[in-house]
């Protein structure tokens, strides 16, 4: 497979100069489906340049600015019941071989995806969920006719709300393919066929190379210009080890997620390497803050006492200080500490202050545990048949916070007379775990809300909950009230800006609290860098343009962005 | 006729076991002429593949050549370097080992080992006058020359035995060695082979040490007897005076204690145990088993001496009938 | 004549007067030393996280510093070194249990017995073990040392089987084995009592063997992250320092400690398994002069 | 060779494989978790909200034919693999099996195969020489250093001399098998591919010279003492001509029979070596099959593994009655 | 009249032949050997290596089972009464093998070896019993017991250590001795010795002993009865003076002409003839000897019967005419 990959690719343009290449980290330890480019089968790596490069989205949402910015799209409209809405497409939109991009290709792409539920992932889903109606106004306009309301549908379908987006593919190619096997991977063909500025001109499992096209559509009606680098790679590195040492020797361009050590050693090897804020804690906080959840469907921890006794057992700050290295803080609750919230958290100070969350108190531990009927017997807990309390956390391997994280929270819950332990498991036995109800307690990433709190609150909603053996969805804790149902489902109507939202919040926050369905821990902050040797401009704190995340779908911005360092 | 083609001079080998030299060959003197075939008997442990192995330094650590020389067709073999003692090796001297079964190399052809040999010690022949001179030998041993592209394993013990024998006379050595060639084989077979080492041994008119403790087989094979016990030579004597006039007390009770198979005698064996190595008892080894030892005979060990016309023998009666005086005069 | 030569009191006599045995012998009586003394001195509770300040150096009063997740370095050498070795020895004893028994039936009893024995026993050594180990591992829910050993063990018989059935096919033609038969012993007891014998320092040879070759499957698995989590072994610590990327941090009290205990381990389990080869196979001693 | 002998091999071949294909197809279904829910929960965690993940599984299932009766899948399998059909990558859809496993083989092949064979070479060549009386001192002097290295293991030696050769000292490459992926086939590539397999290899050839070295002089003892040695030093033979075609071809005739058992558990050390220097061979591309329960890659990859050991013990099978003539008598 | 000690009924024992073995090998054929109760003997089996001999001693010690044929003990068949296996049996038959060091194992003292068969066939149960009957079974065979008890094999010489397997058949009084090859290993010093004793057995004890050798000078000076084996058949049987004083077999002739006579002067008499045989024999159906056979004739295609000449049995197309006229 070597050779023929030899072969293959000999034919091949000669390589950029390296000023000439900015070099991305792949995130993933290789590019698992350097054949496929078929954006919506859940399998495939979007974050290898697929959607930093690959595609265009309608719109970005800005984390910094809190606008959506119109990409492909020029702009859109709701009705007044936010079940209907309009969106106008740049006319001078065109596909890299030269065919227009015209509201067909979005009616196309949206109607596939409706019509494959699910086999098509959470795109198709959400579809399927949303989509009543879609149809072609004019050749530059489209109206979609939503099932119901929903003010968020363009933020969280289009606007790379997190990660990724819905990508729109060409009419032209895909409606003779058969979408759920399509690989959209030919290179001679010019596969994948895409808006951006961007083609891709080698694809194996360690790399892959995006090689600009001159005629790109942005460029030549001047919205944009041309970006600067002739090509960009997606390169995996390895350990942590290897990317360190990559970093200094300015193998690459944007780093992922490093240690706080071994980042401040890279920069005071190799000063061009940088991040957000320039000091500790250097790193931009993630959407999706860490928590610690329940099955609150079993004994003990169907009881909201024991779910409290857990969470003074909690010491944040000796998380932060082990598994995140002082980089973070402690999370209040389950959102992002982002400028939308910032309001939200401080009207519900009175709120915190009686269901205190970040307080490490095993007094109140042992207080708690105590009304709820178990006694102390040695070092653990027992109930009144002198049974153990015990608490089996299920960790995801391979997230390195998650894993780090994990004998820390087991310690401290030990200490606070816990008999827990954690496990280690793969993707798969994690997923199986809390889908099924197996699991007792567990560490996740809670990715809601960005811009408004529904989205973290939808995820507490009953129609998640299951019975045990059944697949919960949501954040599975299988946790169910009535009155928090009825908060989300006025939130689901209401807009983002919308005062009533305030009301709303501190209503279900209350419940929720009081409940405790899962405990929140702390904020996550991902030390990922940038490289200021060959290309600068890159976003930080001061230069705040677009958020860092550069393997997310918004990496589109940054690459238009960034300026070639021997041009100064 | 020129002097002796092999002659050993006071040749002791020892044993080294936890820091302590064990004599297992102590102080041989031996002569042998060309065409000779001489025998060496004596019991399990006496010494006799020691002795054969030293005779062309094939001795192998803990084993040392503690004092005397070998001298083969004139050359002093403990003198000779590494690399002429290879050379000398087998061109002089050959030998037909002990186990024909495990002296084949088993993953090589007959002709490959053949070929190497010859390779070894000349230059000069071409791969066809080897091949030639390889399958003469073969017919020369009695065998096919489709043997030589055989493996030993497929051989039959005969053949094998057959096969070392060609081996051995390949360079004409002057001298060849055969330390129990027969012993692994049945009698019919034994035969056979030793009828042919017989003719190719005369045809050469190599000298030939015939190493074994068949009695039966050395009478019908070798012209003179020498007998070893307890590492020391204390016999050696012409073929038909050993057997019709055995003088030392051991080889007597030796021959008394054959079984015949052509007639029915009482078994007689001799009575208590060889003494092993550095046991020795002192005085003459054989003492403690001697019919008739006397004191001289524990207190002296006789040396091998001149008992008559070309035989020799190690015992004080022995050499006190010959010096005319009796059994009292010696013990007295 | 050298069979005759092999009592066990030679063997063992043999064995202590054999300068390897007594080395290796001496490195693993330092480490389990160091093991059982040492937690009269440092307090082992230090070996959990967040015991004691992160990322300290070593120093008077942290001898081997402290890690990332706050474990006193030192203490947690104490506690995974034994723990380590329990892993090991479990595993190779139940895999030489396992082995010997089938090489006992496969070698003594022979016949079909022995054909099916032998094929499965040849099957299962082609297969790569880590490989296999690996799939078994990560389908495992929890895992504990002893869950560990037992999967170890699951894969590593075949080597103490085909030793021993070996040695038995030779034992069994000895003659006082016929000898034991022709004085009414029954086959079991003539197996039990003619015949483990003889075969107990192959036996223990292979079982050293087995005990680092379980340590070594076991650290395997620990490194990749499919090791008892929640027990301080040595492999598990060079997970952590892996996971907390120690090498690039220049943290080398971290990383270096546990693979120098592992390396002290091996060498004196390997010294120990080359002289009680000598003694089973006194070819080997040949060579020693 | 007898037929009887190469049809018990061949048959022994064919159990191997069975026995190994069908352990490899049940073991991974008794594990928890589901292949097809592992994928979107890897979508989830980035971030995705997905709505009516249960019917995406389900869909998923039903299309790997996960639903279907144990034995029917079992069949299937077989049948399929028969036809050397591994089926799709779940994790890599949809890329097949065979593809994923050819690209990362030659990797696997080419470092493990060379470095086993160099430490196979030289591990002899070194255990016969200290065997060999005739041998320098200085090569005695090696044994102990060759008893320390082969009680160390692979991955801990990789460890050290990652961090020796790479981490500190920046010699070497810190992993991967190329600097950037080979665009064409010049010498500069070559080279560059040659430079990144050195540690790795480095790590296999060095625990394995030991072992390799001990066994040799194991079986040159016992070769020693033959008599055919002391014949052939008789004979007057070159002394190099007696260590090599006499004491070195005889005595290397158990070790070529480890060397069949010793590619199994290579090709199990090669996981942990090509994880240590992210080598993307077959060993690494497990491990990520493991971490994303991509039964059908876990099943392919094991399978080619015990398919890749099962012929190099069949060729060493069939070669060794070359090696050793007196084979055919059993 | 009472029924024969040991009767080897025309037993047959192939080997191997297993799934995927390749073809069984004969290693003895129709072979039949009957000792009486009331008259104890010393029977010779001789023969070359691989003749047979040692699998013809398994079967009457019921270590070798006999692929066909039956072998019945004072009258019972052991295998079809499972009496191979019993401790009677047992008791009754014992053997002395080839060479005294591998007899003993190494693992314990040697009076093991004596104390084991007396727990196992009740013959004493109490130590001092056990212990009595030990010292005095030493003592008879020359040993002092001191020198013996609670010394482990390797420090012992083979002249003691043979003496104590003799020994150990003089304590269990057994009935039959079945001796393969004990004096191959020995030294003719010592053979003399041990031969002596086995005869003595014999005279003394009314112990019957099947001798196995290949030795035919020592077959003659002790056995009674000689049995030639050639590649698992019986090719001549008779009194053992009279087979080896005047062979008929021509096997037996090669064999005797082979010897080598410890008389310079005697020479090696007759021709050398037949080349020795090669490989396993395939087709049994034949005269196992015809390959090397100076008389080879066209009968020779047929296995022989036996022919019963000079009060002894020959298997010959020579003697087909005196089998008709017996
Ligand atoms: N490698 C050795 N180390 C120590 N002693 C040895 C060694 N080889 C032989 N011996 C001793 O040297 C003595 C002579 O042995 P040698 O092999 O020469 O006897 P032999 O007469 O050839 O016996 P056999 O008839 O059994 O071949 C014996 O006592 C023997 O035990
Ligand atoms: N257990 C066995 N399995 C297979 N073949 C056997 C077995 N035992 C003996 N044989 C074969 O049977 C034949 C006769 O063997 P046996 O041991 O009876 O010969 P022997 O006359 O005692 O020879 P020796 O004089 O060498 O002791 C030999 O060819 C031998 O290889
Ligand atoms: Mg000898
Ligand atoms: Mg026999």
């Amino acid at each position: 497979a070597l050779s023929l990959g030899l072969v293959a690719t000999s034919a091949l343009p000669q390589e950029a100069e390296r000023e000439d290449q900015l070099v991305f980290e792949n995130i993933s330890q290789r590019v698992t489906t350097p054949e496929n480019y078929n954006p919506y089968l859940p399998s495939t790596l979007q974050h290898a340049g697929l959607q930093q490069v690959g595609q265009e989205s309608l719109f970005y949402y800005n984390y910094e600015s809190g606008e959506l910015e119109p990409w492909l799209a020029s702009g859109y409209e709701y009705n007044e019941a936010f079940d209907e809405v309009t969106i106008t497409l740049r006319p001078e939109a065109r596909w890299s071989d030269g065919e227009p991009f015209t509201a067909d290709d979005v009616v196309f792409t949206m109607q596939m995806l409706k019509e494959n539920a699910p086999a098509l992932g959470g795109n198709s889903v959400d579809a399927r969920t949303w989509i009543e109606e879609i149809e072609a106004v004019d050749e530059h306009t489209v109206r979609i006719q939503l099932t119901s309301a929903n003010p968020r549908y363009i933020l969280n379908t289009f606007g790379v709300r997190i990660y990724g987006t819905a990508m729109i593919v060409p009419e032209h190619i895909w409606s003779e393919q058969d979408p759920l096997t399509f690989s959209n991977y030919d290179l001679e063909a010019g596969y994948p066929v895409s808006t951006s500025p961007y083609q891709l001109t080698s694809s194996t499992t360690t790399e892959t190379v995006w090689t600009r096209r001159d005629d790109w559509w942005a460029s030549e009606s001047g919205f944009k210009d041309l970006p600067e680098p002739v090509e960009v790679l997606f390169r995996t590195a390895g350990s942590e080890e290897r990317r360190a040492a990559m970093a200094n020797a300015n193998e690459l361009d944007t780093l992922w997620v490093l240690g706080r050590d071994n980042f401040e050693q890279v920069v005071e090897q190799n000063p061009d390497i940088t991040a957000w804020f320039e000091e500790a804690p250097y790193a931009y906080l993630d959407p999706c803050p860490r928590y610690m959840a329940f099955n609150t469907t079993k004994a003990p921890f169907d009881d909201p006492r024991v779910r409290w006794a857990v969470s003074y057992a909690m010491n944040r700050d000796a998380i932060v200080d082990i598994a995140w290295e002082n980089l973070t803080v402690p999370a209040q609750w389950m959102t992002p500490d982002y400028p939308p919230f910032q309001s939200y958290m401080e009207e519900n100070a009175d709120l915190f202050e009686q269901y205190d969350t970040l307080t490490y108190d095993t007094d109140r531990t042992a207080e708690l545990m105590e009304e709820a009927g178990f006694e102390m017997d040695g070092d653990y807990w027992v109930d009144g048949d002198g049974n153990r309390v015990t608490l089996d956390l299920v960790i995801r391997q391979g997230e390195a916070d998650q894993t780090r994280m994990a004998p820390v929270v087991s310690q401290l819950l030990q200490r606070a007379g816990f008999d827990a332990t954690f496990q280690l498991t793969d993707i798969a036995a994690y997923t199986d775990a809390l889908n099924s109800g197996r699991a007792d307690a567990w560490l996740d990433v809670s990715c809601g809300g960005v811009s408004d709190p529904y989205a973290t609150f939808e995820l507490y909603h009953s129609r998640h909950a299951a019975p045990v053996g059944e697949v919960a969805t949501g954040a599975r804790t299988r946790w169910e009230n009535e009155q928090f149902d009825e908060v989300v489902n006025q939130m689901a109507v209401t807009a983002a800006d919308d005062p009533a939202m305030h009301d709303l919040f501190r209503e279900g926050l209350e419940v929720w609290l009081e409940e405790m369905p899962a405990v929140p821990l702390v904020q996550a902050a991902l030390l990922t860098g940038f490289n200021e040797h060959y290309w600068t401009n890159w976003p930080t704190e001061s230069n705040n343009y677009v958020h860092p995340g550069h393997w997310w779908a918004t990496a589109l911005l940054l690459v238009t962005n960034v300026e070639k360092a021997s041009a100064e | 006729m020129t002097g002796p083609v092999l002659s050993i001079r006071n040749l002791s080998v020892t044993y080294r076991i936890a820091n302590e030299d064990f004599p297992a060959v102590s102080d041989v003197n031996l002569d042998l002429a060309a065409g000779e075939r001489i025998g060496i008997v004596g019991e399990s442990g006496s010494g006799k593949s020691t002795l054969a192995l030293a005779l062309m330094r094939l001795h192998k650590h803990p084993a040392r050549i503690a004092s005397g020389s070998v001298t083969i067709g004139g050359t002093d073999l403990l003198s000779l370097g590494k690399e002429p003692l290879r050379r000398f090796r087998w061109d002089r001297v050959s030998m037909i080992p002990q186990g024909a079964m495990n002296s084949l190399n088993p993953v090589t052809t007959v002709r490959r080992q053949m070929t190497d040999t010859i390779r070894a010690h000349t230059r000069e022949l071409s791969k066809r006058d080897i091949n030639a001179r390889i399958e003469d030998l073969l017919e020369r041993v009695g065998l096919d020359r489709g043997v030589a592209d055989l493996y030993p394993h497929e051989l039959s013990g005969g053949m094998k035995q057959r096969v070392c024998i060609a081996l051995a006379i390949v360079l004409e050595p002057q001298l060849i060695i055969a330390d129990e060639p027969t012993s692994a084989l049945d009698v019919v077979v034994q035969r056979r082979v030793i009828e042919t080492l017989k003719d190719v041994q005369s045809q050469l008119g190599a000298a030939m040490i015939l190493i074994g403790h068949d009695m039966g087989l050395m009478a019908q094979s070798v012209d003179r007897l020498a007998v070893m016990y307890a590492g020391r030579l204390v016999d050696d004597a012409p073929i038909r005076d050993f057997f019709h006039d055995p003088q030392h007390p051991y080889s007597r009770l030796l021959i008394d204690s054959l079984p015949s198979p052509d007639e029915l005698k009482p078994l007689t064996g001799i009575p208590g145990m060889q003494p092993g190595l550095g046991r020795l008892p002192d005085g003459c080894p054989f003492h403690p088993r001697c019919p008739n030892a006397a004191e001289v005979c524990r207190n002296i060990d006789p040396p091998l001496e001149l008992s008559g016309p070309s035989r020799r023998a190690a015992c004080h009666m022995v050499a006190a009938a010959r010096a005319g005086r009796n059994f009292e005069e010696v013990t007295g | 004549m050298s069979n005759v030569l092999r009592t066990l009191r030679a063997s063992l006599s043999f064995a202590l007067a054999n300068p390897k045995m007594l080395a290796g012998i001496a490195i693993l009586a330092v480490l389990l030393l160091f093991s059982f003394v040492g937690p009269m001195f440092v307090d082992l509770r230090n070996a959990e996280p967040i015991s004691v300040s992160t990322n300290q150096r070593p120093s008077a009063e942290l001898w081997l510093g402290s890690d990332s997740g706050g474990r006193d370095l030192l203490a947690v050498m104490i506690a995974a070194t034994p723990q380590t070795l329990r892993m090991g020895v479990l595993a190779g004893a139940l895999g030489v249990a396992f082995g010997v028994f089938l090489g006992l039936v496969a070698g003594y009893w022979g016949g079909w017995r022995d054909r099916v024995i032998s094929t499965v026993t040849d099957t299962m050594l082609t297969i790569p073990p880590l490989a296999i180990l690996l799939v078994v591992a990560a389908s495992m829910r929890s895992i504990t040392v002893e869950i560990m050993a037992v999967i170890i063990a699951a894969l590593s018989w075949m080597f103490a089987a085909r030793i021993i059935r070996a040695q038995v096919l030779s034992l069994r033609e000895q003659n006082y084995v016929k000898m034991a038969k022709l004085s009414g012993m029954s086959d079991l007891r003539v197996v039990l009592t003619e015949v483990l014998p003889n075969i107990v320092p192959l036996a223990f040879a292979a079982f050293v063997g087995a005990v680092s070759g379980a340590i070594l499957a076991g650290i395997g698995l620990e490194v990749l992250g499919l090791g008892p989590q929640n027990t301080p072994t040595l492999g598990m610590t060079i997970y952590w320092a892996l996971l907390y990327s120690a090498f690039s941090r220049g943290m080398w009290w971290w990383w270096l400690p546990p693979i120098l205990i592992l390396i002290a381990l091996f060498i004196s389990l390997f010294l120990i398994t080359a002289a009680l080869d000598e003694v089973a196979n006194p070819k080997l001693r040949r060579s020693r002069k | 060779m007898t037929w009887n002998y190469v049809g018990r091999r061949v048959a022994m071949f064919f159990a191997v494989v069975l026995l190994a294909a069908s352990a490899n197809f049940l073991i991974p279904r008794f594990a928890p978790g589901d292949p097809t829910a592992a994928v979107l929960e890897q979508l989830m965690s980035r971030g995705q909200q997905v709505e009516g993940a249960g019917d995406i599984v389900q869909e998923y299932r039903e299309r790997f034919g996960l639903d279907d009766p144990l034995h029917i899948q079992y069949f299937r399998y077989l049948w399929n693999t028969l036809r050397f059909d591994l089926g799709q990558s779940i994790s890599f859809f949809p890329q097949t099996v065979s593809s994923a496993i050819l690209d990362a083989l030659p990797w696997t092949i080419g470092l493990l195969l060379v470095s086993t064979f160099i430490a196979f070479g030289v591990g002899s060549l070194v255990g016969a020489l200290i065997a060999w009386p005739g041998a320098p001192r200085a090569v005695k002097a090696l044994v102990p250093g060759l008893m320390m290295l082969s009680a160390i293991p692979y991955y801990l030696l990789a460890l050290i001399i990652l961090y020796a050769l790479a981490f500190s000292s920046g010699i070497f490459p810190l992993g991967g098998a190329y600097s950037s992926y080979p665009r064409s086939f010049d010498f500069e590539t070559v080279v560059d591919i040659l430079y990144h397999a050195c540690l790795p290899a480095l790590s296999i050839v060095l625990a394995g010279v030991g072992f390799w070295a001990l066994g040799m002089r194991g079986a040159m003892i016992g070769t020693l003492g033959e008599d055919y040695l002391t014949l052939a030093e008789a004979k007057g033979l070159k002394p190099r001509r007696i260590f090599f075609g006499y004491a070195v071809r005889n005595a290397m005739l158990p070790q070529v029979t480890s060397l069949a058992i010793a590619l199994g558990t290579a090709a199990s050390g090669s996981v942990l070596v090509e994880v240590a220097f992210n080598y993307p061979g077959i060993g690494f591309l497990l491990y990520n099959a493991l971490r994303s329960s991509d039964y059908f890659l876990v099943q392919g990859i094991a399978f080619v593994l015990v398919l890749t050991v099962a012929i190099a013990v069949l060729i060493l099978d069939l070669v060794y009655p070359f090696l050793d003539p007196r084979i055919e008598r059993q | 009249m009472s029924a024969p000690l040991l009767d080897i009924d025309d037993v047959t024992v192939k080997f191997g032949g297993g799934v995927g073995q390749g073809p069984a090998f004969t290693a003895l054929e129709n072979f039949t050997l009957r000792i009486p109760s009331d008259e104890p003997q010393i029977i010779a089996v001789a023969g070359e290596s691989g003749s047979g001999k040692s699998t013809m001693g398994g079967v009457g010690l019921g270590l070798n089972r006999p692929s066909a044929g039956t072998v019945r003990f004072q009258g019972d068949d052991i295998w079809g009464s499972g009496m191979a296996r019993s401790t009677d049996f047992r008791k009754s038959v014992q053997a002395i093998f080839q060479d005294p060091f591998s007899v003993f194992n190494p693992f314990y003292p040697v009076e093991r070896l004596l104390r084991i068969p007396l727990r196992q066939f009740g013959i004493a149960k109490g130590r001092t019993e056990q212990d009595e009957l030990i010292q005095d079974a030493l003592s008879k065979v020359g040993l002092r017991p001191e020198q013996i008890i609670g010394r482990h094999p390797h420090q012992l010489s083979g002249g003691q250590r043979q003496r104590i397997v003799v020994a150990r058949a003089l304590m269990l009084r057994p009935k039959l001795i079945v001796a393969d090859e004990p004096v191959s290993m020995i030294d003719a010093s010592l053979r003399a010795t041990v031969l002596e004793n086995l005869r003595s057995l014999r005279d003394d004890h009314g112990i019957s002993l099947i001798y196995i050798t290949h030795d035919l000078a020592t077959a003659r000076q002790v056995s009674d009865r000689l049995f030639v084996l050639y590649r698992g058949r019986a090719v001549e049987e008779g009194s053992a003076n009279d087979v080896i004083g005047d062979p008929l077999h021509p096997y037996t002739q090669l064999l005797m002409n082979s010897i080598p006579r410890p008389d310079p002067d005697a020479g090696w008499e007759g021709e050398t003839q037949g080349d020795e045989a090669r490989g396993t024999l395939s087709d049994r159906s034949q005269c196992v000897f015809i390959d090397r056979c100076p008389h080879r004739m066209d009968a020779c295609r047929r296995a022989p019967s036996d022919s019963f000449v000079q009060r002894r049995r020959v298997a010959c197309h020579l003697y087909d005419d005196a089998r008709v006229a017996t």
